[in-house]
């Protein structure tokens, strides 16, 4: 069934070349002349050699045995995999964005840093916070930056990080991660019934040793945590700061405000809710949004207005110092604020309306043919069990590789953990009811085909690249790399 | 809402929402979304600028780029960790490709052998360049990769100190602090003398509580480090070497793997991706086999389908977040993987015999620059230690009035040093890359020699 | 040959070519091409310049293209056949799609189905446009439409006279005359009275020999044709009408097939396109259906594969070339289908609302500018007929002197009708799209003041 | 099969939006008051209203519905669909030219003008001629202008154009209808049992009524013509002007120039040697190159040299004309340029070198298996005629769809016509040795098909997105745009 199996190595031919370097023009350009020989590599390294035209076929070939936005519906649960508009990536190619050093002087790099200051802005403004760091690479790092915040708040105010962090039980794997590399000793606190947060449990948790609170809004479940204020109340009056995982902002924009609602930092991924591409795994961007007090401890270098100009502010004796060793995604900035100057104020709030009313119509049309396990009205996205079709013998990974043969990408399965054979569906604001409502027949043709031809479901898919994959080999005998075929004679 | 500036990115009409409306049984979106406490709900518009069409937005961006001294319209020799190598133009044609971009991390590997392919590759490469066994799919950048090796010695050693050389990235040496804020594990950082780290005090700082020895190869001031010594003086404690790398420099140096280094790291921006004011940049991270299970990021490994046939997967997921949680050895999710397959790409195409050329041709012009450089009368090379494609300069004048006289000619002349080290506050740190040109050093000679006249 | 150079577009190394020599039975390459006579060899290198290396040639280039006014630094008014309207950046992306651009003329239905769908889209909206039943897949560009639809009426009425208005562009007016030349036929030219054309002068022309009367809507000038009328004239005599259109225009204006015109021609560069410098353009090309056999250029056809699902196929080849030879109903075999592709995404972009709503904007700031630019002492709107995007405007001052001034400040300011009419040398041509703000016109017109004080 | 069947119009719903226009900032925007209402259309044109995304779907998903050489190996003889690099696509996309508007006066257009002028030069100096006229947007158009250039020579010398050009019988469609619309008579010149042209046939032909002979070299069937020299002298002592199809240049670059052959006119197509990229039918450029005789002729306005400077020279009077309203398709002479400057002169000739090693290898590779009706030596393409399969029932056409399944484009399939089922094959010099072994390998597997398994062939292709097309049908009942469906109850 696989068209092209190769790999750019196997395209290798000694001799042939895909660049075009200018011949050297100084003096000397022997290395062994100018270098010390124990410096010198005595084997090269063993790259491909091959064509330009030899590489332009070859990832042409890789790239259309990818599923992408552009081609296909992926409605992949909290990762918001909404359009990513051409001109953002037109924008971001601008030289003058694209070609800047970032160690040029601040005054000569000047409409850069006005935009990752207006940026910040904007974002703060978008939550209802005091200011943002553009720093962080992406979520999990804004998630580090922000606990590590947190701890520098607790440590100058009272003399001590604490201990501890409350995550949900379901909290994406990030959140307890970041709280561990944070240096903080995770807590998991229940969900109730209907999937929210366990106000009781959380209350129980709640001493002198926590640091703070970390919770998704809307949550993994696609919920609202409609006690939100009272939760958030009851940690401060314990001195407990409150984190939003930012991811699921894509329901919120212009509705509702995580600074309003009583948070201390969130942080949000540009690569979900403002459109930055998400390049088959990254690059992505996680600013940090903050309330005032959190101010001292952001990142360093902050960039600050300065009268008519920006500048960096790099003294700040309470950062937590840097966390990443520039000024951040840059290229991602240049698409967030291409993304956002688009909308405008209600342009986002549509954003978010219809991202919820596209979740919902999902809900309502497979409500009869899947379990949905948390009844809480959906906000952007509706997370279905697949349990009923597991007693007939079919998995949520099953119903997944079906939707592949079927024309559409799978939505994120097993997650939240707390959701028995998950299926976590987010369409985004940009998909019309047109493809909803293919996507809805896909997904009811395969609960019937669960009761009715089991097989079909187990055997998919059958239109890839590659049938089912061996995992437990991939683990059992890892292969991370090629080597050469073995000579044979 | 007015015409097109905000519906071109949404597909549903009003007649679709009231028909989707009725499907769901709500009035209208508000009842969707009541489950917000009024009191938590906003109450007016966010005051942010409203929406701009888009020909107006174009030039607005355009002014702000243009307010920008880049390395398109400036001659620039500036580097201290991101470099203004030569990009095949083919590169971003294959990055703009819609499945590429707009895909996610490959989590349905039948749908994304194409993702699983090209990080195969990448890690197959970076393995070749480093000596190394094993790579990962990335990391974020090369000073967050630092800090991952810092925490993943740690975790492998069960020990609790960092030694940092005082050459490396002092930028890169932030984040190492701060990533180790959490668990608490105090940066011990070595002097430099000469440009290199001085050894004698290595070999004192390392002691049988070091989980590592951070160094940086060629170095932040582009000087070649002596890695045998510094493996030797780790590895006799116990500790892991850590080797901070530039990539296109490995194409022509000793792989750290071939002197033991137990941690290969670096920044992968130069392979094929442009400056972008910093970033998204590209965490290199590769290490011995035996290490590969405390290895944080994603992992590709070859497989085979149910017909026999090979494919690719996401692997020794057991590692990560999503499967570990707290125990996890990193909190990475999102990676950098486009900017990874511009590497990957980029270093298929200069391949065998390019990426040594391009690094021949650097250093070659480097060596020249800096003999030029310091033949302007007060100018001097401020190390004799053997340097690759970067070298600090020591000025007659304060740097930042030459640097900024040299700009007026459009020329980045370089990044002032004082900034990082005080005791360089008179010295400069010049990058040359196979791009620039004779022409080009030579009028940077001159226009020194009338700067600091 | 020199490292890389010349080498990366191309795949066979010395070893393969020995080896492939081997294969076909032949020493060396020289053995294969032993049928040249050595007389006709040539025996020295070709005396073009050396090959540059790709950063070279990228500088080299950017210089030339720095050497021009183009409408991305200067705020331009030009017009004349070409013009800067809004283009999404979406479409560049499209056209990227290596898919699309490196495929060729879809001879292979079955493995060009996404070419020749794109193209059926393009007949159907450019029908849509001028309200004609059958528009072909595209022919180079206005001027060549507007020759072979005098080729065509002569072929369709088996006269020899041409009538072409004088308000038809002078540059598509002269390739008709070219194409005019082999099979002899006159071209007479009417001329034009107060920017439209002279319809007694009209009606006297047209006799019982004359094939077709060509006229333009909007005309050269920017005025609009009473089309009712020449049509009128053109069918009492038995003549075609055949109209050349500026496709925006039609998003708002009466579409020529509603009053009876035979064949509709016209340049679509506005679609969707760059200025380019003339080039590529797109020649649009529509008639009434009783006409097809008799039309040049492809056609693309619905139909049904073996299954009975639905296929596009080439159509009616019949006329062509290939297959007609010297019979054919043109030569024409490669069109432009890569600039119809650019103008179907640009249609299905800005659709029903939004190429009104361009033309809309196009023709208010028009009228604004006109307004403006009239007021200023000694300058005067030159024709009083009414004007689509584009007028006419009398200078008190000769004009190259204006333009050269308001250049100076960044303005590309009109286009000097002198070159084209010496009744016409002290007026110049404004053209206004959407793309021009209020305060580019407003500015224009303080500049101009300055000009001509 | 058809895994996507939508045309745009099918996704089109009222309401939506896919563009980005600015407000009106001027006070009077109703076309209403602005234009007589008699020039105001009635009804808007039905064209779609569908999103940015939808559009970026729909069309990524069409494209990925064809073969480009990007992603197939493209052996379409005589189109010569070799890799089209991709800075020439950066290039001609730097806003100086893309957006350099064709009126720009001459001092405000001189970087344009110069790389037309010198690419003029380059060109003329590849074919071996006086200059060159890049105004020809391709190379149909090249030969009219070629063709009206002879007539105008004609006529100036002797008062008349003379009646008839003479075109070999192998000849491409575009040569005799090119003639035909220049005014002339064609008259078709037997090819010898070799395949060259017949020199008696020509000979007799030749008379003071002959006003030009037009020759392709190497002629369609990828044969150099051996006595062109010969041919161009006869011609030449009576008179006659020789016009050369420049098509197949590609085989001939650093080799061997028309100019040096004899040939008094030229013309080649960018868009096969010199790598503009096809674009699915277009656009090309066909500029004409031509010895100082006809100079007088060329189209108006000729670039030429002024000094340092370069301008538009429109004082001809003996000028044939424009035969495009402006100066020609720069778009495709910036690719040319760049892809002529990135060669330089050994690099071209290596373009040739390997083309020709190239088709000849598959020549050998194929010649056991299909018939080669001629034999003399093939330069850069190799005509076979499937006549042997077709004895077994299986015709060129039917080889050309299983290609299709085995993941090659097909070759040029019943050209030219003096080859009974022709298959054309040129595979150019870009394609490596490896995809040309692969495909030599697909055409003998197919040769086997036809003796073995036949009806494979006649069933194929069965992996495309659709299967055979109705021709009959499309022709019969013309159905040449979108209809909206009948409204159904
Ligand atoms: C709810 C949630 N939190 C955190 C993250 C982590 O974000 P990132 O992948 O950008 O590190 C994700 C994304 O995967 C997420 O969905
Ligand atoms: C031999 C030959 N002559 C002429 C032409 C016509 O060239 P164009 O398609 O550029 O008009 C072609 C191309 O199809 C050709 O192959």
């Amino acid at each position: 069934m696989n068209e092209y199996d190769k790999l750019v190595f196997e395209l290798s031919v000694p001799g042939r070349v895909g660049y075009s370097l200018p011949e050297a023009d100084v003096p000397e350009a022997d290395p062994a002349r100018l270098l010390p020989a124990a410096h010198l590599r005595r084997t090269p390294a063993a790259l491909p050699a091959v064509s330009e035209f030899d590489a332009v076929r070859h990832y042409t070939r890789l790239s259309r045995m990818n599923f992408g936005v552009d081609t296909h519906f992926y409605p992949l649960g909290s990762c918001t995999m909404k359009y990513n508009p051409k001109i953002n990536e037109d924008m971001a190619r601008l030289p003058g964005f694209a070609r800047l050093h970032p160690l040029t002087p601040e005054e000569a790099s000047q409409g850069a840093l006005q935009l990752i200051g207006e940026l910040g802005e904007m974002l703060a403004e978008i939550v209802g916070m005091d200011g943002a760091s553009l720093q962080p690479a992406a979520g999990a790092q804004g998630e580090l930056t922000g606990v590590l915040m947190i701890r520098a708040f607790h440590l100058d105010r009272e003399g001590n990080p604490r201990k501890k962090v409350l995550v949900p039980d379901s909290a994406h794997g990030t959140n307890p991660a970041s709280t561990a590399i944070a240096g903080y000793q995770t807590v998991q606190i229940k969900s109730e019934a209907n999937g929210e947060v366990d106000l009781l449990d959380l209350e129980r948790h709640l001493d002198e040793d926590v640091a703070a609170l970390m919770i998704t809004v809307p949550n993994t479940l696609g919920l609202f945590e409609s006690r939100i204020l009272e939760a958030t109340g009851l940690c401060h009056a314990k001195g407990v700061q409150v984190y939003m995982d930012g991811a699921n902002l894509n329901a919120l924009l212009g509705l509702a405000r995580p600074g309003d609602l009583g948070f201390d930092v969130v942080h949000m991924n540009l690569h979900k809710t403002f459109t930055t591409p998400h390049g088959g795994g990254g690059p992505g961007a996680g600013p940090v949004a903050f309330k005032a007090h959190l101010a001292p401890h952001i990142p360093t270098p902050a960039v600050v207005r300065d009268g008519d100009a920006w500048r960096m502010d790099w003294k700040r004796p309470k950062s937590i110092g840097k966390v990443q060793s520039f000024w951040g995604n840059f290229g991602m900035h240049v698409r967030a604020y291409t993304y956002i100057r688009t909308m405008g104020p209600d342009g986002l709030r549509a954003v978010s309306e219809n991202a919820i009313l596209n979740a919902n119509y999902i809900r309502a049309r497979l409500l009869p043919y899947y379990d949905l396990p948390y009844e809480g009205a959906s906000m952007h996205e509706v997370v279905f069990s697949a349990r009923r079709q597991k007693a007939q013998g079919v998995s949520a990974t099953d119903i997944a590789k079906r939707l592949l043969d079927l024309g559409f990408y799978a939505p994120s399965i097993y997650f939240p953990l707390i959701v028995e054979e998950a299926l976590m569906i987010e369409p985004t604001e940009t998909e019309s009811k047109e493809t909803l409502d293919e996507f809805c027949d896909a997904m009811i043709q395969i609960a019937k085909e669960a009761e009715s031809t089991p097989q079909v479901l187990l055997d998919a898919p059958v239109t890839m690249p590659v049938r089912r994959l061996d995992q437990t080999l991939a683990a059992r005998q890892p292969n991370l790399r090629w080597t050469p075929p073995e000579p044979t004679r | 809402m007015r015409h097109g500036e905000t519906m071109r990115y949404l597909s549903t009409t009003a007649a679709q929402r009231a028909e989707m409306l009725r499907t769901i049984g709500a009035e209208d979106i508000e009842a969707l979304i009541d489950r917000i406490p009024s009191k938590a709900r906003l109450d007016r518009e966010l005051m942010i600028p409203a929406a701009l069409a888009e020909a107006d937005l174009v030039a607005h961006l355009r002014a702000l780029a243009e307010r920008n001294a880049d390395a398109e319209r400036y001659v620039t020799f500036l580097g201290g960790g991101a470099y203004d190598h030569y990009i095949p133009s083919m590169i971003n044609h294959m990055l703009l490709r819609g499945e590429f971009f707009t895909a996610y991390t490959p989590y349905q590997p039948e749908a994304s052998q194409g993702t699983l392919r090209t990080i195969y590759e990448y890690q197959t490469m970076i393995c070749e360049l480093t000596g190394m066994d094993v790579t990962n799919a990335s990391v974020y950048d090369g000073g967050s990769a630092l800090a991952e090796a810092a925490l993943m010695a740690h975790s492998v050693t069960e020990r609790g100190q960092i030694v940092a050389s005082g050459a490396l990235s002092p930028l890169a040496r932030r984040v190492v602090e701060t990533y180790c804020a959490g668990p608490r594990l105090p940066v011990k950082t070595v002097p430099w003398v000469d440009g290199v780290t001085d050894l004698d005090a290595l070999r004192k700082a390392v002691t049988g509580k070091t989980a590592c020895v951070l160094v940086q190869y060629p170095n932040f001031f582009g000087c070649l480090e002596d890695l045998d010594q510094v493996a030797a003086i780790a590895h006799e404690r116990g500790a892991l070497l850590v080797v901070s790398v530039d990539p296109v420099a490995l194409a022509l140096l000793r792989p750290p793997g071939s002197v033991g280094a137990d941690i290969v790291v670096g920044e992968g921006q130069a392979l094929g991706n442009h400056l972008n004011f910093g970033g998204p940049y590209l965490g290199l991270f590769s290490c011995r086999k035996e290490l590969v299970r405390r290895m944080p990021g994603r992992l590709v490994g070859a497989t085979v389908d149910l017909d026999g046939d090979r494919g690719f997967v996401l692997t020794l997921q057991t590692r990560e977040q999503h499967i570990r949680r707290e125990k996890a050895t990193s909190n990475i999710c999102t990676n950098v993987a486009l900017v990874a397959l511009a590497a990957t790409i980029h270093m298929a195409l200069l391949g065998k015999d390019g990426l040594p050329r391009a690094a021949t041709l650097s250093t070659a012009k480097a060596h020249y620059a800096a003999e030029m450089l310091g033949r302007v009368p007060g100018v001097s090379l401020r190390f004799t230690a053997p340097y690759f494609k970067e070298f600090a300069l020591r000025l007659p004048k304060n740097p930042g009035t030459v640097l900024r006289a040299l700009r007026r000619r459009r020329i980045l002349g370089g990044v002032a040093l004082g900034q990082f080290d005080r005791r360089l506050k008179d010295s400069i740190l010049v990058a040359v890359t196979e791009r620039r040109t004779r022409a080009e050093i030579d009028a940077y000679a001159e226009a020194l020699g009338s700067a600091v006249a």
